[in-house]
């Protein structure tokens, strides 16, 4: 039995032939050729079989490549809020007196799917003043440390509303 | 100043932002007062200012030599990916070892969540205790 | 090639008895045996003739020619004599044991080692190479050491084994020094060669070495005092042993060694001085020691000792002889030699038959110990005439051979004493006193072998059985040997011309030819010193065994009661407990203190040749230093001081990981890539083996040691650390070669590859690659073994099928 | 109370995917950029590190079935068997040979004798690397 | 003038390193000094990206990215070590 | 640009030094690590590093610095860990087996 | 093309990984071990004829020319010691055939052996100074685990100090290599020694001399030996006697190689060190032979002597003293396989290890007696066995160069060895049986065979000494003199590269 398909996913041979194509692609990136060879991208992808073949056990991510828009925009705010929040750690950091009360909250989010909550976890986490310490286990609750619980739990809940948004839109 | 210059620089400077960046979290790991705070310090500044610096290196080969380093592009990505985790990994264990947070933090819902299914473990083993102490 | 077959006739038969044994389980097995001895006996018996006339008999077969070491043996008068010993003694010893040992005792080995004894014995005296001399000499101490152990379940047995075989080994090894410094003098291990060569030997350095060593091999085997210690303990051995090689041939071996190298060494101060001393001292302290023994066989022991020092004594009093300018004195010398030889012959006959009689005595009651002894003349008369003849024959008394060596030794002590070409001051005026004493000990004890066994009272509630005489066939050998006691000394001339006389050329090549070298024997020559020394020792040896128990306790004096043995013990146990202690003291079994001396010593070879010597040259040139540079060594340095201090092993680990990324860094400030890439996946991989092994490893608690550990260890630490630094910067300005590697730059034309580091790997060095990549093979099996196969509960660590 | 992996374990199964290629591709350009037999072997081990770290040894079992200890003795010997092949055809021991070829979809492509040893180095890496690892893991 | 910028972000990099190895020393959680030790790996990575730079040379990306890889393991696998004290089980308890 | 290199090699041969005459199995392994840092800076520092580009042909002209050290140490490399990982398992099979992670103990070991 | 210098090492190899395949079949094992041992001998046999016919042979591996590859370099020194190493391990595996329990053969017992032999063999064999430090390692990884294979306590306790003083004996070899390049800046021993001569060695190059004699001395347990009685003597018996006859060897020949290729223009340092250290090596070794009851210990400081004598040959560095070493160096390997599986047997026959609690064994075991005797007479150095001539070479040496001291240690010691095997076989095997017929374990003829072939191989070796008495007077003369075996390396390469 395979542990790793947990959730039924569509069709495990259209995912592998996705991460076959997706390895002969960082195959031809690697090879820093300078321009773009059928040749390399058809090596790469004899270097995806085996590979697949090697791990195919384990696979199980989807590659949604139709939705890249969707990624590009996520990606977009997460930048937009990354600095943001890192310009209050820094000054936290740089404040002469320490003010922060840090803290744990739960928060329960709407997101479903296992990739969806580790997307929007990671998003959180990579966000300054924020860290996702636990996820229970029915995947909905996350357990997030804030380094200052007072003055930044709602802008932070306001950041979670976002990064949902976001990610269910390149998800659904 | 052609433009490749004008990129070197930005590149340069990048860099340098990331250092600053980077000695900024530094002294956060010098002064939050425990492993949590210094946490955010360490894996997400400290991650912003890498990003940046590689990011530097990225523009400069690429203006040096027309280089596009997908060693480099793939290294962001990496850090992109696992610096979040390896953050939230830590941290978690930090917990869950039992690291006490710093005076001033404020609550720990984490803690009185693990506080009450310990509780409850407990209260299922005495049940348990207690039903095959009258079976037996 | 006869001689060859002779000498190892009894090697192959001593290789088949054993087996034999098991065809012929029962002393019949001895008949097989006594043929061997027989054989050659008669063989030497034959070709005497021509020995006796100056021919000698050659043959060499080649064994290791390519160091000169060839089975080359030689018969001439001097080993005509011995060999003539050595069979015919052993014949009458065989044909004795028939009878003495009992059926139950294994045969085989016993027989086997005898013949073992036989053919090494035959080989010492016909061997013409020093290296086949030296291994037949030391297959002799094996033999004798595993006949004295023959009751091997006996402490007293292994004891006496052990000793003789340290002392005679020990002599041995001193004597392969010298023999291999005589060649290193004359190019050539053979002895004749060598003699031929010894006048030009005398002016090289190593001259006196190789004496002394060849002395002692001499010495060790003889037991001349202080060596002599080993002879006693070896009575432990059957007494046809001690009959055989105790008393008739092996101790005879330094006899033969002094005798045959007298034309190398003899002439020589040290040499004369040397074998005369020890010969006269061993005489005296022999025979004073004979008579306070109780047992028997120590007595004859103590009676041999004696009369080999009289022998190596009358060799060292001929030595002079070589050196004495032509004229009658050297002669006279000369007799000296001769004197020996014929005691020496004589003291075999006698010897072998008291020992033969002492056995006979030790096999009807059980016991040897004079004290519970007495009166057995009556119920063993022959036994009683037989010991009559050896002891008077011993103390020296007419009609029997012991008589005429006895006058010939005083003669000789006599001579020397006045008018030798060594004497200085009155020294050698001590000899004939010395001798006289001696004598009159060995009177004493020759009479007390007689009287404390067959005369006297009887005691039979101190013995168990009742004595009869001994069965025939044990009576045969020791009556042929009374039969030569009493013959030699009716016909002395006889063997005087026809087995001593042949020897003297040998031992005196320069003499050869003179007039009177082979003396005529008399009983009677008129009232001279000797006679009259002789009566002396009649007169006042009666006289002190009459009143020995008034005496006696001088043995309880300080020097008298000195025994060397208690040296010999001491050595022994002393050697054991100091090896003890001081072994002990330094393999504490602590691994720390093995770093200990390694870097201390690390620090003194390595660190006296680096700045004693003028080579620490230290380069402190440096082209640019990059202040990020400097910046990692402060990290690292920081980190690694930091380690040794820190409270928990996951911080060590951590700091250890700084270290190795941090080299990584290093790698890449040095251009390599390739290192930077190994170095930080092996210090990952070996960070994640650190955790997986501390699982199974309790956290480590502080260091505790006493501040002195702690700053030996700290001094040790910086010591090193300064020591490599000043190795690496004087190799740092080290700058006369250049690398090989330039070679490597055309990588991609030779090997293929544009990546110099992975063409070195792969092609230029791929052997070694290939044997790294056995190595880390072993390891992970290795990893596996040692984790899945673990030691059975309760097994102790002995195990196997 | 009990957390849930799925953080560590959604990404880490991407991250395997780029270390294992990463690792192929060091392995396979190591003739003339940083990395060979050696470094690829690492790199592919501490994926299978990685994995084992996140998930845990039958679960990881299950998907790659291998005797690790067969892989490091089969690589040991690929490497010293390749030396002895250039000498049974009559050249010294471990002698390397490398030509170009055209193939059908790599194109002109470098093949060296070489490889087959840096291959026989990868496996061993591979194979030692995840025996000393399982052996101390499942040794309890 | 790059150069020298490049010189600049080199040596704030190391004092971040310095300091983190302060804190790994220090502690005085356990966690913390993992959190430091995975600073240090980051750190060194943008190090040789600023390196290569200076050297111009494109040779080391490769240790770029193997460091980000193996320092993100080393910290999961110190983390793993805090949490359970094992690293690698036999059967994962849930 | 060696010099400082050379010093941090002493520095570090000390403190592996150090750690090597400890009575705890882990710090004394510790020191076998610590060591083999140390050797492997000097083997490239010895293999004179200084001036020259990367040894890769296609990525820069020479001068290139010298290549042979580096596949030297590559070797050592490998070979210390093996031997590390071994040692590090004799260490725990040992206290398993023995009760005692202090070496200075180890000598009391004998037959059961 | 000389690939058969290659097989020493590569057919042991090889024949490792077939075994380690071979796992579930322990028959499979012995017959493919067995059919190794007999064509290695065959190999090494060849090898000998070869280098008495051609002279000194080399292989260039990958046939890159010296200095540049790696090569291997068969003098007669080299390829003798090969061809004693071949037959030695051969019967001790033969022993172990029948010696080792099953559950170690399951664990690869035997390639892990082959693996130790390759590394023997290739330390004899390579001509590169790394490339020697690499077959160190493979030697050492196997004894490491041969060491510990299956052990309890006291084996595990001793076998952390063995592997960790090892790690810093490899630790300084590196150290010592890395200066040596620095130096010099080449590996190919030849090529070091062309340099090394150029330089006229000078007071540096003499102080990283006495690195390297640090590095071998802690490798062949001269001096530096406290590591070997303890390691030497926990071991099962087939794996005491593979390191006793083997591997102080390779510690010892390396030292012969290093110190009279390279480094020999500066003996008052070098050598005078040497001769020093064997002497304290001769003390040493004597006292401790003598200190202890445990006949694993007495047996295990027996090597510490012989190495000491063997070293003597070195110190005194004249060619009859050369000789003199080979002759020993080989004779030692026959014997201490001997010693060691004698006293492995007495040890597992009695399930004891103390002389003091073993008695009359010769009744129980006359062979085994007979045996332990012939091997006390051989090490004693007592002819007409093995160790005789040895012995009179290296004291024919002393000699003539004036070392007597030398002679006089070396001699003595000779006194201690007997008297430390003497008191083994006074104690152990003479005296009042103790072990009655029915609680006597067998002796198995499987066991006995090989240990008589030893002992049969001893007297041969010292009756037959001619037979190799030319090829170990060339060894000698190679060692002699080092330009012949510069000029067999690098013949074709202009020295001065
Ligand atoms: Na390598
Ligand atoms: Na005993």
């Amino acid at each position: 039995m395979n542990k790793f398909r947990k959730n039924g996913e569509t069709g495990a041979t259209a995912g592998q032939f996705l991460l076959n194509l997706f390895i002969a692609f960082l195959w031809m990136l690697l090879l820093d050729e300078d321009e773009f060879r059928v040749t390399t991208f058809a090596a790469g992808f004899i270097v995806g079989i085996f590979i697949v073949f090697f791990m195919h056990r384990f696979f199980g991510t989807q590659f949604y490549l139709r939705r890249l828009f969707a990624i590009v925009k996520l990606v977009f705010i997460f930048n937009r809020e990354l600095v943001k929040s890192s310009w209050s750690v820094i000054g936290q950091i740089l404040s002469p007196r320490l003010t922060i009360r840090p803290g744990i909250f739960r928060y329960d989010t709407v997101l479903e799917s296992e990739g969806e909550v580790t997307t929007l976890s990671l998003l959180l986490t990579l966000t300054p003043g924020s860290v996702v310490m636990e996820v229970t286990e029915d995947g909905r609750g996350l357990y997030i440390h804030a380094m200052d619980i007072e003055n930044s739990k709602e802008a932070l809940i306001v950041q979670l509303k976002n990064f949902e948004k976001a990610i269910m839109e390149v998800t659904r | 100043m052609n433009a490749d210059t004008i990129v070197e620089y930005a590149a340069a400077i990048l860099m340098v932002t990331g250092g600053l960046m980077s000695l900024v979290s530094a002294i956060g790991l010098f002064r939050l007062p425990d492993v949590y705070t210094r946490s955010h310090a360490a894996t997400k500044s400290s991650t912003l200012a890498v990003l940046l610096t590689l990011l530097g290196g990225f523009l400069y080969f690429w203006a040096l030599e027309r280089f596009i380093s997908v060693r480099l592009l793939l290294g962001i990505i990496f850090v992109f990916l696992t610096a979040p985790v390896a953050g939230h990994v830590i941290i978690r264990a930090a917990h869950r070892s039992g690291v006490k947070l710093a005076d001033i933090s404020k609550k720990d819902e984490l803690a009185e969540a693990k506080e009450r299914l310990w509780q409850e473990q407990e209260r299922n083993r005495l049940e348990k205790e207690m039903k095959h102490g009258s079976d037996g | 090639m006869l001689v060859v077959l002779g000498v190892f006739f009894p090697f192959a038969m001593a290789a088949v008895i054993p087996l034999l044994y098991r065809v012929v389980p029962d002393r019949r097995i001895g008949w097989f045996v006594a043929a061997v001895p027989l054989v050659l006996f008669a063989g030497l018996v034959s070709i005497l003739p021509r020995i006796a006339s100056g021919k000698t008999a050659n043959v060499t077969v080649p064994w290791i020619p390519a160091a000169g070491i060839d089975l080359s043996f030689h018969i001439d008068g001097l080993s005509m004599i011995f060999g003539l010993l050595i069979t015919g003694v052993g014949a009458l010893v065989v044909l004795y044991s028939i009878y003495y040992l009992s059926q139950r005792e294994s045969l085989g080995h016993f027989y086997a080692y005898i013949l073992l004894f036989m053919g090494a014995m035959l080989g010492v005296v016909f061997s013409d190479n020093l290296m086949v001399l030296y291994a037949f000499w030391e297959l002799t101490s094996i033999s004798s050491f595993l006949l004295i152990a023959f009751w091997y379940h006996r402490k007293g047995s292994r004891y006496g084994a052990r000793k003789s075989m340290l002392i005679t080994v020990f002599g041995g090894i001193g004597m392969l020094a010298g023999f291999l410094m005589l060649y290193s003098m004359t190019g050539t291990f053979s002895i004749r060669e060598t003699i031929a060569l010894a006048p030009a030997l005398k002016s090289e350095p190593l001259y006196l070495a190789a004496m002394i060593l060849v002395m002692l091999g001499a010495f060790t085997k003889s037991a001349q005092f202080p060596f002599h210690i080993w002879l006693p303990d070896a009575m432990e051995a059957p007494t046809p042993v001690s009959a055989y090689l105790h008393s008739a041939t092996m101790v005879k071996a330094g006899i033969y060694l002094i005798a045959r190298f007298t034309p190398v060494f003899g002439g020589e101060a040290a040499w004369f001085w040397t074998v005369s001393l020890v010969g006269i001292i061993t005489l005296l302290w022999g025979s004073f020691n004979a008579v306070k023994q109780n047992d028997l066989k120590a007595l004859l022991a103590y009676s041999t000792i004696s009369q080999l020092g009289l022998i190596m004594s009358l060799l060292g009093f001929g030595s002079a002889a070589l050196s004495a300018g032509a004229g009658s004195d050297r002669v006279l010398f000369a007799q000296a030699g001769f004197a020996a030889l014929f005691y020496m012959v004589n003291h075999s006959t006698f010897k072998g038959l008291l020992f033969m009689i002492v056995g006979i005595v030790d096999h009807e009651l059980g016991t040897r110990d004079i004290r519970r002894l007495g009166g057995l003349m009556a119920l063993m008369p022959v036994s009683f005439t037989l010991a009559v003849i050896g002891s008077f024959s011993m103390a020296g008394l007419p009609p029997f051979n012991g008589f005429l060596g006895k006058e010939m030794f005083f003669e000789a002590a006599v001579a020397i004493s006045s008018g030798n070409p060594f004497a200085e001051g009155g020294a050698s005026a001590l000899f004939p006193v010395i001798g006289w004493v001696a004598s009159v000990f060995t009177f004493i004890y020759c009479m007390i072998i007689v009287y404390r066994t067959f005369l006297g009272p009887r005691q039979p509630e101190k013995v168990d059985r009742l004595p009869h005489e001994a069965p025939k066939g044990m009576l045969v050998s020791p009556i042929i040997l009374a039969l030569f006691v009493v013959g030699i000394f009716f016909f002395p001339n006889l063997a005087g011309a026809y087995v001593i006389g042949p020897a003297m050329p040998a031992v005196f090549p320069t003499l050869s030819g003179e007039p009177g070298l082979v003396p005529h024997i008399r009983a009677w020559h008129g009232i001279n010193t000797p006679l009259l020394m002789t009566l002396g020792v009649i007169t006042a040896g009666i006289i002190l065994f009459i009143t020995l128990r008034h005496w006696r306790r001088i043995y309880r004096l300080p020097p008298f009661r000195w025994n060397l043995d208690a040296v010999y013990r001491g050595l022994i146990g002393g050697t054991e407990a100091g090896s003890t202690l001081i072994t002990k003291r330094y393999m504490t079994g602590n691994l720390r203190d093995y770093f200990v001396y390694i870097y201390v010593f690390f620090l003194a070879a390595a660190g006296g040749s680096l700045f004693l010597t003028g080579a620490f040259k230290p380069d402190f040139h440096m082209e640019k230093i990059a202040a990020y540079e400097v910046a990692y060594v402060l990290i690292m340095s920081f980190a690694a001081l930091a380690m040794p201090f820190v409270k928990s092993r996951i911080t060590a680990t951590l700091l250890n990981g700084v270290l190795g990324y941090s080299i990584a860094i290093f790698f890449i400030y040095f251009r390599a890539p390739d290192l930077a890439l190994t170095q930080t996946v092996i210090e990952t991989v070996t960070t994640v083996l650190f955790l997986l092994c501390f699982r199974f490893l309790p956290d480590w608690k502080p260091e505790r040691a006493p501040a002195r550990t702690k700053i030996v260890n700290g001094l040790i630490a910086v010591g090193a650390g300064v020591l490599v630094t000043g190795f690496a910067l004087t190799v740092k300005g080290y700058d006369v070669f250049n690398s090989i590697s330039g070679y490597f730059e055309d990588a991609y034309t030779l090997a293929g590859g544009n990546n110099i580091v992975n063409a070195i790997l792969g092609d230029f060095r791929a052997f070694d690659t290939m044997l790294e990549v056995v190595v880390l093979f072993i390891a992970g099996i290795g990893v596996y073994t040692l984790i899945v196969l673990k030691a059975k509960k309760g097994g102790g660590d002995i195990e196997g099928k | 109370m009990k957390g849930n992996d799925v953080i560590l374990r959604t990404v880490s199964r991407i991250v395997v995917f780029i270390i294992l290629t990463f690792g192929v591709e060091l392995f396979l350009s190591g003739h003339n950029d940083p990395g060979g037999g050696f470094i690829g072997g690492l790199v592919l081990s501490s994926a299978l590190v990685l994995l084992y770290v996140v998930y845990d040894i039958e679960t990881v079992h299950e998907g790659v079935p291998l005797d690790f200890k067969k892989v490091a003795a089969f690589g040991a010997m690929l490497a010293v068997l390749s030396g002895t092949a250039s000498a049974v055809l009559g050249k010294p021991f471990l002698s390397q040979t490398f030509g170009y070829f055209d193939l059908p979809i790599f194109g002109v492509t470098e093949l060296a004798t070489v490889t087959i040893f840096e291959a026989g180095v990868a496996l061993t890496v591979i194979g030692t690397v995840e025996t000393i690892i399982l052996s101390i893991s499942k040794d309890v | 003038m790059v150069n020298t910028l490049m010189l600049i972000a080199l040596i704030l990099f190391s004092f971040t390193i310095v300091i983190a190895v302060y804190r790994i020393i220090r502690g005085p959680s356990k966690p913390d000094r993992v959190i430091a030790l995975d600073m240090i790996g980051v750190n060194l990575l943008a190090s040789i990206a600023v390196v290569s730079c200076l050297l111009e040379t494109k040779a080391f990306m490769e240790v770029i990215l193997i460091l980000g890889i193996l320092s993100f393991i080393g910290t999961i696998a110190f983390s793993k070590y805090i949490e359970r004290g094992v690293i690698v089980e036999r059967r994962h308890n849930r | 640009m060696e010099v400082h290199m050379i010093i941090l090699t002493g520095v570090l041969v000390t403190v592996a030094v150090y750690l090597l005459l400890s009575r705890n199995m882990i710090r004394m392994i510790l020191g076998t690590a610590v060591l083999s840092h140390a050797v492997h800076l000097l083997l490239i520092t010895m293999g004179g590093a200084a001036g020259g580009n990367v040894p890769l042909l296609g990525e820069s002209d020479g001068p290139y610095v010298d290549a042979l050290p580096q596949a030297l140490i590559l070797t050592a490399i490998v070979i210390s860990f093996a031997t590390t990982a071994f040692l590090l398992v004799l260490a725990y099979r040992t206290y398993e087996e023995t009760g005692t992670d202090d070496l200075s103990y180890l000598r009391r070991v004998r037959r059961e | 093309m000389n690939n058969i210098l290659v097989l020493p090492m590569v057919v042991p190899l090889l024949t490792g990984f077939v075994l380690f395949f071979l796992r579930p079949s322990v028959k499979a094992q012995k017959l493919v071990a067995s059919l190794s041992l007999l064509s290695l001998t065959a190999i090494s046999v060849r090898l000998l004829l070869k280098v008495r016919d051609e002279g000194i042979l080399r292989l260039d591996f990958g046939g890159w020319k010296p200095p540049f590859g790696i090569l291997f370099v068969g003098d007669s020194f080299a390829a003798l010691l090969v061809l004693t190493t071949s037959v030695v391990s051969g019967l001790i595996l033969f022993y172990a055939f029948a010696a080792t329990e099953r559950r170690h053969e399951n664990m690869f017992f035997y390639p892990f052996s082959f693996f130790l032999v390759a590394g023997v063999n290739g330390s004899f064999l390579t001509g590169d100074l790394f490339n020697l430090f690499v077959c160190f390692e493979v030697m050492l990884l196997a004894s490491y685990v041969l060491v510990t294979l299956g052990g309890g306590r006291a084996q595990l306790a001793e076998s952390v100090k063995y592997v960790a003083i090892n790690v810093v004996a490899s630790w300084f070899f590196l150290v010592a290599l890395a200066f040596l390049y620095g130096t010099v800046g080449t590996l190919n021993m030849a090529h070091i020694s062309v340099r090394v001569a150029e330089a006229g060695q000078g007071p540096l190059l003499s102080a990283i001399a006495v690195i390297f004699l640090i590095v071998f001395a802690l490798k062949a347990g001269l001096l530096l030996y406290f590591w070997l009685p303890g390691s030497y003597s926990v071991p099962p018996a087939p794996v005491a006697a593979l390191f006793g006859a083997l591997l102080t060897k390779v510690g010892v020949y390396a030292m012969f190689r290093v110190f009279t290729l390279i480094f020999y223009h500066d003996a008052a340092i070098t050598h005078g060190l040497i001769g020093a250290m064997a002497v304290l090596t001769l003390a040493g070794g004597s006292l401790g032979a003598i200190a202890y009851k445990d006949i694993r210990v007495i047996a295990s400081y027996n090597v510490v002597i012989a190495v000491g004598f063997m070293l003597l040959g070195l110190a005194v560095f004249n060619e009859a003293a050369f000789q003199g070493s080979v002759y020993y160096l080989i004779h030692d390997m026959v014997i201490k396989a001997l010693l060691f599986l004698a006293v492995g047997s007495m040890v597992v026959l009695t399930g004891e290890s103390r002389i003091d609690r073993m008695s009359g064994l010769i009744r129980n075991y006359p062979v085994l007696g007979w045996l332990f005797f012939i091997t006390m007479l051989s090490l004693a150095g007592i002819p007409p066995f093995s160790g005789f001539i040895g012995k009179v070479y290296t004291g024919l040496g002393a000699v003539e160069g004036g070392n007597y001291w030398l002679l006089l240690a070396g001699f003595l010691s000779s006194l201690f060895v007997l008297y430390s095997l003497l008191r083994i076989f006074m104690n152990c095997f003479w005296g009042e049986t103790i072990i009655t017929p029915e609680e006597q374990r067998p002796l198995n003829k499987k066991k006995l065979i090989p240990l008589s072939l030893l002992g049969a191989l001893t007297l041969a070796l010292g009756i037959g000494t001619q037979a190799i008495a030319p090829f170990v007077a060339d060894a000698a003369h190679v060692l002699a003199h080092p330009e012949l075996y510069i000029d067999a390396v690098l013949g074709e390469v202009p020295p001065g590269e």
